[in-house]
Order: structure tokens, then C-alpha cells, then sequence
């Protein structure tokens, strides 16, 4: 599993500058349209983001677009076909249930989804290089780590219908709930690793898989303009806390391109803070598999914090409530998805050799079929009782809300006596 | 891309009640207009008559904004005037403020309610209290934009209604519009206004449609406080005094209509200013209604409901045959939104709430 | 530096009233001690019992902070557990947030009142709906330390209220210590506290002395709330009740002797907890006098006192002779200290809301 | 004006770590006493504290603490005898009513005052680097940056003295009112700077002084970690907005070392916002002088955003309220008197002969006639009226406050009509 390659994206920067990008076929145009011309960028637009954005040798990649596989000297990766496969499932799968949750909000039966479409590498390289004993603090488009710490797809959906906050244990599963202050969770993770730290549960010499611990905070590239961010890897670096910066650079944030935030690469940030930044190829799950397993494994022993930022690209709408062709190009997203994350992995898997027909058709099936499950359990997804506005506000007793939640109850059973149905049936 | 600089909008004729006047003789039947678009309008026409005003915030430029209130706008004032800023809400306040001092009129939004607390500290340490602390030297002309409330089976922290947070700082002016010809008149006024102004637009009524009149008011209100920021009477009435504000004023317009037709006759105010309150005419009201309902969808704890409360029975302590009788929030987080509609203030929740008045 | 670790506080016995007996019985008489130094015991005493209670805050650790509350905590239980941070509030509200996940109980130190502001999203983004969020996997047993109020001469942002902004805040609990033995047994009983507490202490107090018994209050609380979080009548009254917390509560003793001194008998209540309020007792005191002075250094508007005002006249309608007479401060932001006399609360102001208050 | 010197401060580094700087003398062990022992430093905090305060090649320094001068090939700067004696009779005149006022707060006089001692040199360098259209926001200690704008020294006591909360006009003096919240004006700063730059106040062909213009922000090294600081470097660069960011590292926030803020020296920040960033001998005037001019340049000339580390020391406790005995050694603030600000520019001024003793004595007069007005003028200073409290709260007709004023007035008129005075001595 080796060998040489052209590695387009290091070495096509202007690619991702939109306006060198300039359409070459009618179709092309046309898929712009008015909004394309729209989003037209002005020059000075070109520059901070070609500035932004650019990226050379620093890029990690060990897996070209094209699914050629050259080693990286720092971090070096073994991973047997059977785990190569497994990140393809893993990617497939999500990738299946992230566009039924397009769908099923398109239905009405979602409020919104927030689909990862694009990040599938960047999330699942992370996810997979966790162990057990490691935490993880999401954004809001984490399905992918969600997937491989455990949580099942359908416990995501009662965020996006509005039945729940949070569908699955954060503790159980070290996957704390969604946050969507962007940012917040920056500094509760640093907090969480401090504790590790504080716990002894780094650096430890013992060997072993779960001895020692690390934190993981993700967040995107507008995040990094935020006061909880810095604050977070201040604290981190004063702490020595165990805690990977994980940084999905998608290039948007929502509207506003990467360049509105930075006027150099964001991985360059660290170096202010005292300790090391990479950035990697988000759209190669082996790299971010690589570079992430690296990173960990400096905070349990002690090295932390790191910060990561994996080069990728929102390939869909920011949510489902996102307007896209209102500010950037069709040819921006088309250039994209010559850049899949799964092709990529799908085609070194066939080329090498190392997965047959049968494998795709039977990860396919078993994508539709979670996909099938994930709608049907959508649907089936009942509105909470009342009392939940009330329960679990507080963890001890508290006299005042439960007068509340009694008064409102019994105020609610008045209509049921009443034969009469709320909401302006009454009279 | 800017258009060529119209007059300062303190020294145009445009607003004078003269000016007012010919104004509306000429023109045709107010157009009809969401209350998105109304906000739209009066951005435009601010940053028409003053080239200091300029917006700022998070998506504003070509997505228009989430709710596209700023739509075209950078389009057509240049991005030097309305400005797509870095993820970072202090950020947004802290440098409206530089630029305030600068001499702009920065109009900043907020994307959501729930998004506002990051710039809370810039808020209530040098937007309220700047003036104060130079003694008139520096004025604060900075207008404070959010989408406030809920309705709209929205995520966390996309449904809030912190206003009460704001009126307890002394320094800010408080409103909230509840129509789009308001929306336009308030605005344009809060713009005007040389204090910061934090400007609640009820979100879910942002596709609603009204009348409206954008020719006649052009210019910055000419007495202060200006009409559009005063309380009014919305429909008149005889038995029970509802007040509210913003999203809710829909609600107790249909519960005065539902009331009426059980022979209970409801007085319906529209605050629109919340900081400072004008209470005049709700206690000109309970004078005479003896009785107060007060709705919005903030928690009931320490909130604008409870001073409202406290005030009126103040000041019309004989006149009250009811203790004020709040429809709020739950004093919990916002609930998950399949249960918004238990937890906001509904046409059932005012009835009930005038009965209960009535029944003292 | 680490004490060997104290069996955890919620299975010591320590704490039951058995035990409290005991420890009372061969207790010497309660020796006298500052406000600020019951509160150092009350974190020495809970950090011995437990050892995942840490200390974090600004300058806590060598220096024992700004008003030495934490005075040599960190040189006896070391400085993984009595945490110098970094500058930055929001940096230490969400780190012990994650400390708190964690299995810590984070006790926070925020410098001064003003300071609070850069962690308040933190606090009304996490701290407060975490618990909720997660419908109960995560407790959040955080102390949110905060010394609070004027009267010593100091600068801007060093003498503010902010307390009615959290009471506003579901899913946080409020409270504020007035007497060193309450400052012992509250802050014991909120670091005991699954939930967010905000606590806050009368700074201007800090070296007042009051009796301290320590020995018989080391456990956690057997019953929620706490005795030492409920109302209490610090003086019986027939005439008016007159209510406050913190800093005022001197005050509010001394008006009543001066009223008695006049023939008015004032009873006098000490909330202790402003969220969730602790009315019971307030409401039975006006049911007898008919006459309520609520008395607080925050701002009028929108406040823990407009609250207080509209549920008590909510709850005790036809008891009611005058409505809630509040004393409060202006809205305005806090004036230059040589001014605060005059801001702030104090014996004249009372003794005329008293007398407001009877004239009705 | 040139010349080659030892440098002992860029080759020393070792001195500002408390633990290598052991006590040589029975006196200064004695001078450290108790407070010094629990002031001893722990080794991961030695380690800490060197990384964060070591300086090498990347220090600015033109003026040794010997007062000998050399020339840096990046700041040039010429300044004549006089424009040095200036400087000199600036820092004299500050430092003197710096004192003052820490005499003043000892006699009552003012409720607490902020001392600069130390700081002369990073603050006038700075400050006489200014232009008039420039303009400051200050923190809380640059008394110095006042007097370079033309504020009178007695101005800045109201604040202490606690009759106004800023006695200066910030808009005609182009130095704002003092911030207290650390970090805040750094935002506000760079709000400025983004509307010199929208109003076309830089780049500007035109020569002479006053077309161009810029903005100075003054923060400490405690305020790096705020959030606040952080999003102002963010705007900066993403506006190109003309703003120096002028961090003065006195090595202290209160009772914490600045290596507790970063592990770091401070100016390696500015590279990953993408803007440069400068280390300049905060105790060397010329310095400071050069290094700000140069920066300043830079913004009005459209290069804005950059940062200057200046690193000094605060030689007197935070506030006349703090007690540093509790927390850094006696022999810390020994080893920083021999780097004095104001010692190297008297011992160069002498030694080539710029100036005579009896331009030190004429100086050494005019402070202490400054710091007599001064004192007269503290002493005189009233409580404002109680009207005070309700004015200038809003800019336009507030009824309510209004309404609240005169009742408060009628009230206080109650007690004059009755006869008796107000503070309990009713009844
Ligand atoms: C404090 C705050 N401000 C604004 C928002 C609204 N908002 C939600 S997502 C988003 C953009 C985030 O961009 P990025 O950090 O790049 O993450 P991405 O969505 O691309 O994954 C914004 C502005 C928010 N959630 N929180
Ligand atoms: C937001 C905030 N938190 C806390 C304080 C209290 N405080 C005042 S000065 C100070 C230390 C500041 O250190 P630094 O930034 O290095 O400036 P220096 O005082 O050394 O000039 C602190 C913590 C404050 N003023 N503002
Ligand atoms: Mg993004
Ligand atoms: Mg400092």
C-alpha cells in the first residue's frame, strides 16, 4: 500500500480561488446562472482567498484524488485492507444517512438537517483515530464522529424534528451533546482535558490502549474568530491540556468564505499559542486517520494540546434552510467533487485490489438499509409530552418549576374535561 | 458601487412635519409589504439619506442575511457599507462602537436571539455606559438588530426573547416592532436615534404582510421620543387591559376578537418601546379597566413582564380590582421545538389569563 | 501539597443531623470571624471532604485573591486544585464546564461584578441548559463565585448588582450570603449542589464579623433547599415587611431600629436565595402587615425586585393595604464612587419607603 | 549618536527568571523576608516563565541600560539632542506625578491610583510616536500616552478620586476614556481604525502629516487571553484595518506572570492572524519610539494591521491596592531597577554631553511644580453635584430618568426643609 502519485490538490491551488476557476464549457455557465454572477468575486475577494486558502507542501495527503497512496515521513500508518474497508463503509454509511436527512427535511419531516456532505474524510479519519476513553465535543455537523463513537444515526434526528436536544448519552458514549454557540464547546472541551489531565490520566507509562486519554474538540473555519476559541487554546496551552484542535475547514461559514476570517492558513494559529499545527487533507480519510492518531497520542503522553486543521469543502448547503447559488459558484462545487473523499478510497480500494464488486454492492445495501430504518424511525418520532418542558431543568429539586409544570398541567387538563381542544378551539 | 451622497438626514427638510405633509398628499395607497421587506426598506432608505449608516453582521453582505433583511443592500451600497464581519458577535459590537465613535451609524444584526450573549459584555460595558462614562462626549448612535422569539420549530438557541436582559441596563433603549409599517418607522427612528438602540424584529412574523408607507418618513423624528417608539392602543376597549409586544400582538388581537364574541370587551396595547417603558396610556387604560394581562414569550423570573407588573400597580394601585396577571415562559431554557407551542403564549393561554382577571 | 482524599461528601455522615449533634454538643461557643474568612473555611473544609472540588479564578492562587477568600488554598491543596488562569472569564466559566463533565466541582472566582459579562454566554449558553439539554446526563455542579455591590470606593465595573440577569436565567439557582456563618453554610450547601449556583457575596462586607460555627456544618445538605438557602425573618414586625439580600441587609436592621425608635415595627427578611425566590415567608409576613418595602442595590428596571413586587401583589392581593414600595438603584449605570452614598440604598431611603408605604 | 555596548538585557534572559536570580546578599534575602520564600517559584513554573519571557535577537534595542546607542538596520531614527532631552523631561514629568499619585492614595486622597513607574519608556516612546490625528485607546495605566496627548495629568484624577469616570475630552485629544474591562477597547480600537480606513484617512500619496491616520490600542500581557483581543486581531486583519496593537508586557497581571498567558513570547501572535509583529525593549525610549513610528507608518499607510510586544516590567505593585510581596520576589524588582527606563537616557544624555546638570535640575524643578498642582488640584477636587448621577446617561430626552432625577432631588430638598442632614440623622 504505497507508491507515488500527482497530488492535484497541493499543487492546484488557484482551483479553489473561484475566480480563476473560470467556467470552460456553456454548461458550466449556465449552472451559474444569475446567481453565479452574483457571487462574482471582486479582486481583492481573489487575493485574501487565494491567500486563505492556499496550501503547498504543508498539505498531509496520502491518498491523491486519484487513490495513490504515498507514505508521509511524519506520520507513518498501517492499515490493513480490512480496515480500509471498514473507513469506506464508514463513510458510505454516513454519507447514506446524511442525504436521507436532506430528504426527510425536504418532506417536512425534519425542521432542518445539517448535512456533512464533503466531510465524510475529515470526520471519519478523526472519529477512527479515537480510542474508547477519549472524549469528543462536537459541533453541529459531527455525524460522522457521531457514527463512530457509537451514537446511532437515528438518535441524531429528535435535534433536527425537534423532539430532543441531545438523543444519545454524552457521557456514556464520550460524545458530548451537539453545540450550536459556535465555539462554546472549544472551551469546554480544554476544560474536560484539563480534568484528564488533573486525573493523571495522561503520560502515563503503562502500555496499553486505555491508560491514558485525550479530548477533541471540533469546530469549523468561522468558529476560529471567535473569543472562545483563542480563549480555549490559551487555556490549554497554560494547562498542558490534552485536547486536539480539531479544525474542519469546509471554506464557509454559511456564507462568508474562509478568507473573511483569516487572512493565512488557520493551522498557522498554533504557533502563537506554543505548540504544533498541522494541516492535512481533509478529503483523504488516511491522512486524517494518520494525522489525528498522532496528534492524540501526543496529548495522552503528555504533548498537548495540537491543533489539526483538515482542508475540506461543505459540498451542500450550509443547512437545509441555506440558499448556496446566493454567494458561491457552481463551477466552485463541481471542481469539489472531482475532490470526493469516498472516490477516492473507493478507487485505491479496486485498483489494489483489495475489494471486489460484491463488497461496494453489499456496503450500497447495507446503506440503503440504514438509511430505511433512519426514515422509518423519523417518522415514527412522537411530539414529548408536556412535562418536558419542565424535567431535568435542574438536577435537585426546585419548588418553583414544579408549580409551574402542576399549574400547566392541570391547566391543560381543563380543556380535556372541557371536551374542548386547545389552540383557539375554545369558546 | 455607492450611490452619489444625499444630504445628512439632521439637516434634510424631508422629515418636518411640512415636508410629511405634501408628502402623503401625493402619494398613492400604501403598498402592501412583509415586514422582512419593511426593515429592508428602511435600511435602504437610511443609508440612502446618510452616508454614515452602514450594516454589519454575519451574512449580511450577499446572502442578504438569513432572513434577507439586508438583501441587495451590499449589492448596492458597496461592501465597504455593509460589511459580511468574522464569526464573533463581541466582535461585531466592539468594533460598532469604534466606528460609532468614528462617526458612524453602524446598524449591527444578531443573527439569532440565542447569539447575542457573546457581545453582551460589549454591550453592557461600553455601549451602555460609554456616553455615561464621557459625559455626553461621545454619543452612541449604534442600532442593535435581533430576530427575537419563537414559532418557527427552530433548533436551540434560535428562539429566545432576551429583551428582558437589555431593559435592565441602564444606557440602551429597548423596542420591538410588531408590523411592518412599524418596522419601518421604528427602525428608521432607532437609526436616527444618537442613543444604542437594541431593536427586536419578531421573527416569525417576518413573512406577514401589511400596509406600508415608506415615502412620508423619510426623515428622522422631529420630537423625541418619536410616535413610532410610543405605546399604542391597538383596539380599544372597556373590560380587561391586554399589553404585549412583538410577535405576540397577532395573539391578542385574535383573543379580543375570540373574547368579543363571549361579550368581553379587551383594551389591546402594543408597547413597542420596552426600555424605557411608556406606560402611560396602559395606566390611563387600567384606570379604567380595573384589570391587566400582560403577555410575552420571556421567562416570568426577573423579566420586563414583572416590572410592567410592578409599575401599573404602582401607579394605579386603587384602580386595580385584579392583581396584574402575567402569560410568559416557563422560567426553563427554551423547550425543543415540538413543544414551543405549550410553551408560548397562545390565543387559550390570554383567555384563560382574562378570565382569571375578570374572576377577582 | 494534596491532603490524603476525603471519603466523598455524599456518603460521609458528617453531615447528618446525627452528626451535627454530636459536633454541637462538645462545640466551644462559635468564635467570631469575617465574612470573608467563613468563606475561606467553607472552601478549606469542602476541599478536605472532597477532593474533586477545585478553586479557579483569577489571582486565587499566591495572591488568595483580590479580597483573599482563597488566601492560602493553593500552597495547602496545591495548584492542580486552586487553578491561577488565565485572563479570561468566558475561558474559566467553559473550561469548568468541561471540569465539571469531568466529575470536578469547579468553584469559580470572577474578580468583581463587572467582570462577569465576558462569561455570560457561557453561563446562559451552557452552564444553565447543559443539564437540560442532555435531559439529565450532565449535572452541573458549578459555583459561580461573584463579589457583588457598592460602597468601596472603587472604579468603574467594580460595584454593580448584576444578580436580577441571572434570576432571569432558568436552569441557574441564585443566591447571596449576608452574615459569615450564612457565607460558611450556603457556600457549603452550593458547592454541595448538583446544579449551577451563582453566588454572591456582599463585597463591602467582606470584613464585618459575625459569629461562625464550622464544626457542625461540614456535611452536604440533607434536605433541598438547604435551610440555609430559604427566606428568614431576621426580625419579627407587625407594621411592614421590608425585604432585601446581601449588603443591604445592615441597613435594612438599622432602619428598623430607627422606625421602632418612631413607634413602627418593621419585620425584616433576608432572601438569601433570589432564584429560585423563597416567597413563602413574604407572602405570611404581608398577609399580618399589609405593607411590603423591597429593598435591593440593582437597578429598578426589570429586576429580582420587580419580580418579588409582582408575585407577592400576585399571591397577596387583598392583604395588600400600599402597593411594593421598591428602593432600589437608579437606571443608570453605577455613578463615580464620591456619588455611590447616594445611589445606593441606605437608611433614609428605607425609613422613607416606609413611610410611603404606611401612608397609603 | 551611535556606538556598539554590551547589551545586558538581550543577553541576559536568565535574570528575569526569578529562580536563576538567587540572592547575593544578606540584604536583599532579607529585603525578600517571608513573602519572598512563598514567592519561590515551583521548576515547572521557572520553565514556563523562561520560555515565555526569554529574549534573544528578536528584541529592539537602540538604547542599552548603559546608555550607549546602536542603530537597528530595520528602525532607523534620527532625533536631535533636544527631541531626546524631550523625551527624558517627559518620562521625568510622568513618572514624577505617578508617584504623586501613589502619595496621594496613601493619604486618603484618592481611593486607589495605578502606578506606571517602570513603564515611562514603553508609554512615552509610544505616546511622542503618535501624530495628532492618530488616535489611543488606553487601557488604564498609560498615564504617559495621556500626557503625549495632551491631556493634563489632573484630568486623569477624577477617575481616582472617584468624582467622573473621565475627565478628559476623548474625542478632541484623540485618546479615549480609560477601559477598565480588559480587552474591550481592543475591539473599539480596531472599530476606529476600520472607519479611518472606510473614510480613505490611509494610503493616501498625498505627503505631509496630517492625511494619513491610525489607531493604537494599549493592553496588557494578562489581556492577550481575553477573547476580546483576539477578535480585534481577527477584524484587523480582515479589514486591513490601520491599527497598532500595542501590548505592553510589564511580565505581570496582578499576582500572575505572564507565563501564565502564554507559553510564548507574545508577539509570535501576530503571525497567525497574518500580520507582523514586532519585540521591542519596552525600558528604551528610542525603541519604543522608533519601533511605533514604524508601525504606525505601516497602518496609515495602508500595511495595518501590527502588533508590538513592548517588554518591560511594572516596577510597583498592580494598584495602590495590591500587595506583590504576597507573590513575586524583592530581587525581581531589584534586577529591573538596573534596566530603568530613565536611567539610560540621563546616563546618555550626560555622557555625550547633551545635556548639562543644570537641564536635570531644571527638569527635576518642573516636576516637582507638577506634582505640586497636582496634589493642589486632587485636594480640591468635590463630589459632584447629585444631578450627576441622571445626566449624559442617553444623548436624547429619557422621561424616565428624568422623572427619576426629580424625585431623588425632591427627596434630598425634603431633608434641607426639615432641617436635618441625610444619612441616618433623620428621625
Ligand atoms: C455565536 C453564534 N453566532 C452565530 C451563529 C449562527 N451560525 C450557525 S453556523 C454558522 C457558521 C459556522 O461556520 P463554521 O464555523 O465554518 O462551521 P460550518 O458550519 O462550516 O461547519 C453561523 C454563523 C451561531 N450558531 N453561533
Ligand atoms: C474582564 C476583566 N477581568 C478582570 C479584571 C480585573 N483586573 C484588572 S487589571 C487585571 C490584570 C491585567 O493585567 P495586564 O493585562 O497584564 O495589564 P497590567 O495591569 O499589567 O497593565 C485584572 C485581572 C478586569 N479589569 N477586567
Ligand atoms: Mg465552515
Ligand atoms: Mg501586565
Amino acid at each position: 500500500m504505497s507508491g507515488v502519485s500527482p497530488t492535484p490538490i497541493t499543487t492546484a491551488p488557484g482551483a479553489t480561488a473561484p475566480s480563476t476557476a473560470a467556467p470552460n464549457t456553456a454548461g458550466e455557465a449556465a449552472a451559474r446562472g444569475a446567481a453565479g454572477l452574483r457571487g462574482q468575486p471582486t479582486p481583492s475577494e481573489v487575493i485574501a482567498g487565494l491567500r486563505a486558502t492556499s496550501h503547498g507542501e504543508d498539505l498531509v495527503q496520502l491518498l491523491s484524488p486519484e487513490g495513490d497512496f504515498t507514505a508521509h515521513p511524519k506520520f507513518p500508518i498501517e492499515v490493513s485492507a480490512e480496515e480500509l474497508r471498514g473507513l469506506y463503509r464508514d463513510m458510505v454509511m454516513v454519507r447514506r444517512f446524511d442525504r436521507e436527512g436532506n430528504a426527510l427535511q425536504r418532506q417536512g419531516q425534519l425542521s432542518i438537517w445539517v448535512p456533512l456532505l464533503g466531510q465524510e474524510a475529515a470526520q471519519i479519519g478523526a472519529g477512527r483515530a479515537m480510542r474508547r476513553n477519549d472524549m469528543a465535543f462536537p459541533s453541529y455537523r459531527e455525524h460522522g464522529i457521531a457514527w463512530c463513537r457509537g451514537v446511532d444515526p437515528t438518535q441524531l434526528l429528535g435535534i433536527f424534528r425537534g423532539t430532543d436536544q441531545c438523543g444519545w448519552d454524552p457521557k456514556a458514549t464520550r460524545f458530548n451533546s451537539y453545540t450550536i454557540v459556535i465555539g462554546n464547546q472549544v472551551l469546554n472541551a480544554t476544560g474536560y482535558a484539563m480534568g484528564q489531565r488533573f486525573d493523571g490520566a495522561i503520560g502515563s507509562a503503562i502500555a496499553g490502549e486505555d491508560t491514558n486519554e485525550a479530548t477533541i474538540a471540533f469546530f469549523g473555519d468561522g468558529a476560529t474568530s471567535q473569543g472562545d476559541v483563542h480563549e480555549g487554546m490559551v487555556f490549554a496551552a497554560a494547562f498542558d491540556a490534552p485536547v486536539v484542535f480539531y479544525c474542519q475547514n469546509n471554506q464557509w461559514a454559511i456564507s462568508e468564505p474562509v478568507s473573511r476570517q483569516s487572512r493565512v492558513p488557520l493551522w498557522e494559529r498554533s504557533a502563537g499559542y506554543g505548540f504544533p499545527g498541522v494541516r492535512v487533507d481533509g478529503n483523504d480519510v488516511l491522512a486524517c486517520l494518520a494525522v489525528t492518531r498522532w496528534a492524540l497520542e501526543e496529548c495522552r503522553s503528555g504533548n498537548g494540546p495540537v491543533m489539526i486543521e483538515a482542508f475540506t469543502y461543505r459540498m451542500d448547503a450550509h443547512t437545509t434552510s441555506d440558499d448556496p447559488t446566493r454567494y458561491r459558484m457552481a463551477a466552485e462545487e463541481e471542481h469539489w467533487k472531482l475532490l470526493d473523499p469516498i472516490e477516492r478510497v473507493r478507487a485505491h480500494l479496486s485498483r489494489r485490489g483489495l475489494a471486489d464488486q460484491s463488497f461496494f454492492d453489499g456496503v450500497s445495501a447495507e446503506a440503503d438499509a440504514l438509511a430505511a430504518r433512519f426514515r422509518a424511525h423519523c417518522i415514527g418520532m412522537e411530539k414529548p409530552p408536556p412535562e418536558r418542558i419542565f424535567v431535568h431543568v435542574y438536577s435537585q429539586p426546585h419548588e418553583q418549576l414544579d408549580t409551574q409544570q402542576r399549574e400547566y398541567l392541570q391547566y391543560l387538563a381543563g380543556f380535556v374535561d372541557d371536551g374542548a381542544t386547545q389552540s383557539g378551539a375554545r369558546a | 458601487m455607492t450611490p452619489p451622497s444625499a444630504p445628512d438626514v439632521s439637516s434634510a427638510g424631508a422629515g418636518t412635519p411640512e415636508g410629511l405633509q405634501s408628502f402623503q398628499g401625493i402619494a398613492s395607497p400604501p403598498p402592501s409589504s412583509t415586514l422582512a421587506k419593511a426593515l429592508n426598506s428602511a435600511l435602504r432608505s437610511a443609508m440612502e439619506d446618510d452616508p454614515k449608516v452602514i450594516v454589519m453582521g454575519e451574512d449580511v453582505g450577499k446572502l442578504g442575511g438569513v432572513f434577507r433583511v439586508t438583501d441587495g443592500l451590499q449589492k448596492d451600497f458597496g461592501d465597504h457599507r455593509v460589511l459580511d464581519t468574522p464569526l464573533a458577535e463581541s466582535g461585531i459590537i466592539g468594533t460598532a462602537v469604534g466606528l460609532a465613535m468614528r462617526g458612524y451609524r453602524p446598524v449591527t444584526e444578531i443573527q439569532f436571539d440565542g447569539f447575542v450573549f457573546p457581545g453582551f459584555d460589549q454591550i453592557i460595558s461600553q455601549v451602555a455606559k460609554i456616553t455615561y462614562r464621557t459625559q455626553g462626549a461621545w454619543s452612541m448612535p449604534l442600532v442593535i438588530r435581533i430576530p427575537f422569539g419563537g414559532g418557527i420549530g427552530a433548533v436551540e438557541h434560535h428562539a429566545e426573547a432576551p429583551e428582558s436582559f437589555f431593559c435592565h441596563i441602564g444606557g440602551l433603549r429597548v423596542v420591538a416592532c410588531s408590523t411592518p409599517q412599524d418596522a419601518f418607522d421604528m427602525l428608521r427612528a432607532a437609526i436616527a436615534c444618537d442613543d444604542p438602540v437594541v431593536f427586536f424584529e419578531p421573527k416569525r412574523r417576518y413573512w406577514e404582510k401589511g400596509s406600508l408607507d415608506t415615502a412620508s418618513r423619510r426623515g428622522v423624528p422631529d420630537e423625541w421620543p418619536p410616535a413610532s417608539f410610543r405605546s399604542i392602543v391597538r383596539r380599544p376597549g372597556t373590560d380587561v387591559t391586554v399589553v404585549s409586544y412583538g410577535p405576540s400582538m397577532p395573539v391578542l388581537l385574535a383573543a379580543a376578537d375570540a373574547a368579543a364574541g363571549e361579550g368581553k370587551s379587551l383594551e389591546v396595547i402594543d408597547l413597542r418601546t420596552l426600555s424605557p417603558l411608556d406606560l402611560g396610556p396602559v395606566v390611563e387604560s387600567v384606570r379604567r379597566t380595573g384589570r391587566l394581562v400582560v403577555v410575552s414569550e420571556a421567562p416570568r423570573e426577573a423579566s420586563i413582564t414583572s416590572d410592567i407588573a410592578a409599575r401599573v400597580t404602582e401607579e394605579a394601585f386603587y384602580s386595580l380590582s385584579a392583581p396584574v396577571i402575567r402569560v410568559a415562559g416557563f422560567d426553563t431554557p427554551y423547550p425543543p421545538s415540538r413543544l414551543e407551542d405549550e410553551y408560548l403564549p397562545d390565543l387559550d393561554k390570554v383567555l384563560d389569563a382574562v378570565d382569571r382577571a375578570l374572576a377577582y
